[in-house]
C-alpha cells in the first residue's frame, strides 16, 4: 500500500525549516505500520536533509558551512541571478530527498535526528511530498 | 642619488601585464649601477607580483586559483563598491602592492625566468605605478 | 454631440493599450535575460536618457528603480548628457554608469551623441527602441528590441511611451532579482501584478472615455491646460502636455505642486486654464498637493484630478478620475496619462485638427523632416 | 513714449542692476563667507544639493557648473569639483532618498545649499530640517537672517538685498547666483581644486564681465526690448516659449518666470532639443514669441543653430540672445547681442536681463499689479496660505 501527501510550504531567505511534524502525521494518516517514507522536493533550488535535532546553532554552523563551499558567485555561467545560481548547486550537491525506515508505525530517526527543508534562494513559495510505501 | 618615474597603463579584465621591461629600462634611465629599485602602486585592486614570464597561461592559472581563494561572491561585508572591487581589495592585499629589486651593474637583478607583473583584479582599468632608483 | 461621431489616433491606442503592454511584454521579458549577472554588479549609478516622450518615460520609471533597485539613479535630458553632464559621473569604474538610451525610431542623433560619448568611457549601454539596426542600436552594447508590430498606429506616442516605460521597468525588476534587493517571491509577484494592473485599469477604460468626452466638450475653448504633478507625477504631467501640443497644438504649462503656487498661480484669466493635478494617496507630496488644488479651487480654474484616491478626498466641483490603486506604486505613471490622452483626442476630433500639424505644409519641408535626424554630432571628451 | 519714460520697480532694479551687484558684491568677499561657513565644514561638503523655490531653483541650475567639474565638459577654465545636484525644493524635502534609502557611508558628507530670499515658505524649512535629521550640513541663503530658515540651517549665509516695493524680484535673483557663485569658489579653493589665485581670479573675471553691462549696453538692451515687446503686443502675441540649455536654462526658466509674474503671460521653457520634439508642434505659431539664448562658446551651440533655423521656418516672432555674430541667424529672428563673458558660466548671471526689459514693458503696458496678491480672485488665498504655512512633513 502506498499513500503520498504533498505539503506546500512558504520559505525565508536561508531558511531551515523542520518538517518532522508533518512527515509524523502523514504516517499516522496513512496507516501503515512498516515500510519506507521517502521524502522528496522537486524545487531545483531547495533541499532535504537529515539532521541532529533540537540545536538551532548547528543548524546556522550547517547553512554557514554551506555557503562557505558553494559561495554565491556573481560569475556563474548560468545568468539567473547568484543566489539562484549556488542554489542549484548546492541542491545537487546536499541531496533533495530523503528516505527513512518505518517499523511498527514509529520512523527510527523520531526522537533523535529531524528532517529540514533548507531553502537556498531566498523567501519563495515552494511544496515537498511525503511517500509512505509497505503494510 | 635617486631617479624616480611614473608608468601607467590601461589593464585588461583579470589581467597580467608583464612591466619587467619598462622597469629595467628606468633602472638604466637612472644611470644607477649599484642600489636598490623601489616600485609601488598606490592602487588598492591592483598588486605588483613577481612570477615566470615564460609561460602567459601560467597567469591565468594564478587568476584562477586567486579567483578559487577569494570568490567573487556578492555577499562580502564591504558592499559600498562592486563585488569585484570588494574581492579585488582582499587579492591586491594578499599579493601585496609594491616590490624591491637589488640593483647590480645597472640592472634590476631578477632570476633568468623572473619577471615583475601588474595583476589587475576589478575591471579594466587606467592604472599607474612608480619605480625609484636608489644609488648604494 | 454623441461621443461615437469622434474619433482620434489617441482614443484607438488607449483602447489597445493592454493588447500592447502584453506583446511588449513578452517580447522584452528573454532580452532582458541577456544583461549578465556580472555587468549588472558592476552597476554603482545609472543614466535614463532620450529626447522628448522617452525622456519623460525616464523620469517616470525612475521611482521604480529607486525603490526596486536601491541603485541612484538619474533621467537626464539628451543634450544634458551628450553636452553638459561633467564627465566625472562617466566611466570611474568597469561597466558603470549603466546608461540607458531610448529612442523609438532609433535615429534622433543626440540620444546617439549620448551612446557615443557613454561608450567612450567605458560605461555599459543598453538601448531601448522599436528599429533593432538603428544607428543606435549599433552604437549600444545591449539592445532592448520592444517588438511592437510595424503595422501599428502610433503617432501620437502613447504605445511608444507606455512600451519605454514598460522596458524600463523590466530592466530594474531584472537587476532587484540580480542584486537580491527583491526576493524572488516579491520578484514573481511583481511581474504578475505588472500584468493584471494593467488589465484592470482597461476594464476602466470605458467609463473613463465616457467622461473624458464630457470634459473635452466643456475644455476646448479654453485659453490653455496647465499641469502638476511631482517626482514620477511629473512625468505624467509633461507627457498630457506634450499631447495636447502634439494632437492639436494648443497651448500648455507643468510644473511640479510646489512652484506651481509660486509661479503658475499667477497666470491671467485662471477660469480660462483647464488645471490637470497626478497624485497619489501613496506618494510623500499628496498633502501638498491638496494645498495646490485647493488654492486651484480659490482661483476658480476648471480642474481635472488623475489619481487613485475617491472622489470625496478632494474638494467639490472637481472631476476626479480614480485609477484602480496598483499593489507597488510605481507603476502608477503606466496608465495615469491615459484619462487626459482621451481628453485630448477628443478635443483634436471636436476641433479637427490632425495631429503634428499634418495639414501645415510647413510642417512636411525637408527642413522639419531633418530637424532630429542628422544634426552635427559633438562628443565631449 | 520712448523706453526711457516707462518706470516700475522691475524696470529700476534693472538698470540699477550693475551697481546692485557691485553693492552685493563689495560685502560678499571670500572672508565673510568664512566667518559664514567655517573652512573645516566646507572641507567636509561631498556631494552637494542646492535647492529652492521658483527663481531660487533657476540660481540653483545657474551655478551647479560651478561647484562641479565644468571645465572638462565646457571650455570655462575651472577644474573638478565637488558632485553637485540642483533640486526642485520638492523633489529634495520628499523624494530625494526616500525610495531607495541614504547610503549609510556619505550621511555626514552631504552638504544642502537651500535659498530662500525670505526664508519663511515651509518647503525650504523642510528641506532644511530634513537634510539635519540625515546627518547631513544645512546652509542658508536667506536675505533675513533671523528668519524661519535661518532658525533651521547650521549655518547661515546672510545675503545683501538692495530694497524695492513689491515687485518681481531681479535683485533677489542677482543676489542668490552671485552668492552660490561665491560660495563655489570659496569651496574649491579651501578644497584645493582652485588656488586662491585662481579662484580671485574668477571672481574678478566675474566683476569685469557685470561691469561689460555698461551704459550704452544697458539702453541698447532696453531699446531692442522694448522695440520688441511693443510689436510683439502689436501682433497680439500672448504666449512665450522659452528655450536653454545646461547653465542657459536657467535663463529661460527664469525669464518665464518673470513673464507669468509681471503680466500673467503663459509660458512654457524646454532645451534646444526638446523644443524640436515638442513645443515645434504649437498651432497658433503667429501669436507665440519665442526667446532661445545661444552663447558662442557653448558646448551646445551648433544645436542651437539649428533649432534657430527650424524656429525662423516655422514661427514669425523668433527673439535671439547671444554673444555671438547677427549675421550667423537667419533674418527674420531678432538677434539681441549681450556682451561676451569669458567663460560660459559667467552668462546666467546677467543674460536674464533682455527677458526681465520685455517683462517689465509689456507689465506696464497691461496695466496690472505685480503678483496680483490684491486683485480677485487671488486675493481670497489669505497672506499666501498656499506656501507661507503648508503643512510641514519630514521624511
Amino acid at each position: 500500500m502506498v499513500y503520498t501527501k504533498e505539503y506546500k510550504i512558504s520559505t525565508g531567505r536561508d531558511s531551515m525549516q523542520n518538517i518532522s511534524a508533518e512527515i509524523c502525521k502523514t504516517v499516522e494518516d496513512s496507516g501503515i505500520r512498516n515500510g519506507i517514507v521517502v521524502v522528496e522536493t522537486v524545487d531545483s533550488t531547495a533541499g532535504i536533509f537529515k539532521s541532529v535535532s533540537g540545536s538551532p546553532e548547528a543548524l546556522d554552523d550547517i547553512v554557514r558551512e554551506m555557503r562557505r563551499i558553494v559561495p554565491a558567485r556573481i560569475n556563474f555561467y548560468q545568468q539567473e541571478s547568484p543566489e539562484n545560481g549556488a542554489g542549484h548547486i548546492k541542491n545537487c550537491l546536499f541531496g533533495s530527498s530523503v528516505s527513512m525506515i518505518l517499523k511498527d508505525g514509529k520512523l527510527l530517526c523520531e526522537g533523535r535526528e529531524d528532517v529540514y527543508f533548507a531553502e537556498y534562494d531566498g523567501p519563495r513559495e515552494s511544496s515537498f511530498c511525503v511517500c509512505v510505501a509497505g503494510e | 642619488m635617486a631617479y624616480m618615474e611614473k608608468i601607467s597603463l590601461t589593464t585588461k579584465f583579470e589581467g597580467m601585464h608583464d612591466v619587467t621591461k619598462q622597469v629595467q629600462e628606468v633602472v638604466k634611465k637612472s644611470g644607477i649601477q649599484e642600489g636598490i629599485c623601489v616600485i609601488n602602486c598606490n592602487h588598492t585592486t591592483a598588486g605588483i607580483i613577481i612570477t615566470s614570464f615564460w609561460d602567459k597561461r601560467g597567469h591565468v592559472d594564478f587568476q584562477e586559483e586567486l579567483d578559487k581563494l577569494i570568490p567573487l561572491r556578492y555577499d562580502y561585508h564591504h558592499n559600498f563598491d562592486t563585488p569585484t572591487d570588494a574581492a579585488g581589495h582582499i587579492k591586491s592585499a594578499i599579493c601585496g602592492t609594491g616590490l624591491t629589486l637589488i640593483v647590480h651593474e645597472g640592472r634590476a637583478m631578477l632570476g633568468s625566468s623572473q619577471g615583475v607583473l601588474f595583476c589587475e583584479f576589478d575591471g579594466p582599468r587606467a592604472r599607474q605605478f612608480f619605480v625609484k632608483v636608489i644609488s648604494d | 454631440m454623441n461621443r461615437n461621431d469622434y474619433d482620434d489616433s489617441l482614443l484607438r491606442q488607449a483602447r489597445r493599450m493592454e493588447e500592447y503592454v502584453n506583446i511588449v511584454y513578452q517580447n522584452v521579458l528573454p532580452q532582458v535575460k541577456n544583461l549578465p549577472v556580472k555587468e549588472i554588479w558592476d552597476v554603482q549609478k545609472i543614466f535614463i536618457s532620450g529626447c522628448g516622450d522617452s525622456w519623460l518615460a525616464g523620469i517616470a520609471a525612475k521611482p521604480a528603480f529607486e525603490s526596486i533597485t536601491g541603485i541612484e539613479t538619474n533621467a537626464v535630458r539628451a543634450i544634458e548628457f551628450s553636452r553638459f553632464l561633467s564627465n566625472k559621473n562617466l566611466g570611474y569604474s568597469p561597466n558603470t554608469p549603466l546608461v540607458i538610451l531610448i529612442s523609438y525610431s532609433g535615429t534622433a542623433s543626440r540620444v546617439i551623441e549620448c551612446a557615443r560619448r557613454a561608450s567612450k568611457y567605458g560605461a555599459n549601454t543598453i538601448a531601448i527602441t522599436n528599429n533593432p539596426d538603428s544607428p543606435l542600436a549599433k552604437e549600444c552594447r545591449y539592445l532592448i528590441h520592444v517588438g511592437l508590430p510595424a503595422d501599428g498606429e502610433y503617432q501620437p506616442g502613447l504605445t511608444t511611451y507606455n512600451a519605454s516605460m514598460l522596458a524600463l521597468f523590466m530592466i530594474a525588476l531584472r537587476i532587484g532579482r540580480v542584486r537580491n534587493t527583491i526576493s524572488p517571491l516579491v520578484y514573481d509577484d511583481m511581474n504578475k501584478e505588472l500584468l493584471n494592473f494593467v488589465t484592470e485599469c482597461q476594464k476602466k477604460n470605458e467609463e473613463f472615455e465616457e467622461r473624458a468626452f464630457a470634459i473635452a466638450t466643456k475644455w476646448k475653448d479654453l485659453k490653455a491646460e496647465d499641469f502638476i504633478g511631482d517626482y514620477g507625477d511629473y512625468a505624467t504631467a509633461f507627457f498630457g502636455s506634450a499631447k495636447v501640443i502634439e494632437a492639436f497644438g494648443g497651448y500648455t504649462t507643468y510644473d511640479d505642486s510646489e512652484d506651481w503656487c509660486h509661479i503658475n498661480f499667477f497666470l491671467a484669466e485662471p477660469e480660462r486654464i483647464g488645471r490637470v493635478v497626478v497624485t497619489n494617496k501613496s506618494t510623500p507630496s499628496f498633502g501638498r498637493v491638496l494645498e495646490s488644488i485647493n488654492a486651484i479651487k480659490i482661483i476658480g480654474s476648471p480642474c481635472m484630478i488623475i489619481s487613485d484616491g475617491q472622489k470625496e478626498e478632494f474638494p467639490e466641483r472637481m472631476e476626479v478620475f480614480t485609477t484602480p490603486t496598483p499593489k507597488y506604486f510605481w507603476m502608477n505613471p503606466l496608465v495615469q496619462h491615459i484619462p487626459f490622452d482621451m481628453v485630448a483626442g477628443y478635443i483634436a476630433a471636436i476641433k479637427g485638427v490632425p495631429s503634428f500639424r499634418k495639414d501645415d505644409e510647413r510642417y512636411s519641408s525637408d527642413l522639419s523632416k531633418s530637424r532630429l535626424k542628422n544634426g552635427t554630432e559633438i562628443v565631449i571628451i | 513714449m520712448d523706453h526711457k519714460d516707462y518706470t516700475s520697480s522691475l524696470l529700476e532694479q534693472i538698470r540699477n542692476s550693475v551697481k546692485d551687484i557691485h553693492t552685493i558684491a563689495e560685502n560678499e568677499t571670500f572672508e565673510f563667507f568664512e566667518k559664514c561657513v567655517p573652512p573645516e565644514v566646507v572641507k567636509g561638503g561631498g556631494n552637494v544639493f542646492i535647492t529652492g523655490c521658483g527663481d531660487s531653483y533657476c540660481a540653483a541650475i545657474a551655478t551647479k557648473p560651478i561647484f562641479e567639474n565644468a571645465d572638462t565638459s565646457t571650455k570655462t577654465g575651472m577644474v573638478p569639483g565637488t558632485p553637485t545636484k540642483a533640486y526642485r525644493n520638492i523633489e529634495f524635502s520628499r523624494y530625494h532618498n526616500t525610495y531607495s534609502g541614504w547610503n549609510p557611508l556619505t550621511l555626514d558628507r552631504n552638504m544642502l545649499c537651500v535659498v530662500s530670499i525670505s526664508g519663511s515658505p515651509a518647503r525650504p524649512n523642510e528641506a532644511a530640517i530634513r537634510i539635519n535629521e540625515h546627518g547631513g550640513t544645512s546652509v542658508a541663503f536667506t536675505a533675513n537672517p533671523n528668519g524661519k530658515l535661518a532658525g533651521n540651517c547650521k549655518y547661515v549665509v546672510p545675503m545683501t538685498l538692495p530694497d524695492y516695493d513689491l515687485a518681481p524680484n531681479v535683485t533677489s535673483y542677482y543676489s542668490s547666483v552671485f552668492s552660490l557663485m561665491m560660495y563655489g569658489f570659496y569651496m574649491s579653493s579651501i578644497k584645493k581644486q582652485l588656488t586662491p589665485e585662481q579662484a580671485q581670479k574668477c571672481r574678478d573675471g566675474l566683476l569685469e564681465y557685470v561691469d561689460s553691462y555698461d551704459e550704452a549696453v544697458m539702453d541698447r538692451l532696453s531699446k531692442q526690448a522694448f522695440d520688441l515687446a511693443k510689436r510683439w503686443e502689436e501682433d497680439g502675441v500672448d504666449n512665450m516659449d522659452f528655450v536653454g540649455d545646461g547653465p542657459d536654462y536657467a535663463t529661460a526658466f527664469f525669464g518665464s518666470a518673470k513673464m507669468v509674474e509681471a503680466f500673467g503671460g503663459l509660458t512654457t521653457n524646454d532645451d534646444s532639443e526638446d523644443w524640436c520634439h515638442i513645443n515645434y508642434f504649437i498651432k497658433d505659431s503667429d501669436h507665440i514669441g519665442t526667446f532661445i539664448i545661444a552663447n558662442e562658446d557653448s558646448p551646445a551651440f551648433s544645436r542651437e543653430m539649428e533649432t534657430i533655423k527650424v524656429m525662423c521656418s516655422i514661427r514669425k516672432h523668433v527673439a535671439v540672445i547671444t554673444d555671438a555674430e547677427e549675421s550667423l541667424f537667419p533674418e527674420n529672428a531678432t538677434v539681441i547681442r549681450v556682451p561676451k563673458a569669458k567663460a560660459l558660466w559667467m552668462h546666467p548671471l546677467m543674460e536674464h536681463i533682455p527677458l526681465d526689459f520685455v517683462a517689465g514693458y509689456i507689465g506696464c503696458w497691461r496695466g496690472r499689479r505685480p503678483f496680483r496678491n490684491s486683485e480677485e480672485p487671488w486675493c481670497q488665498d489669505k497672506d499666501a496660505a498656499r506656501f507661507r504655512n503648508s503643512k510641514i512633513e519630514i521624511i
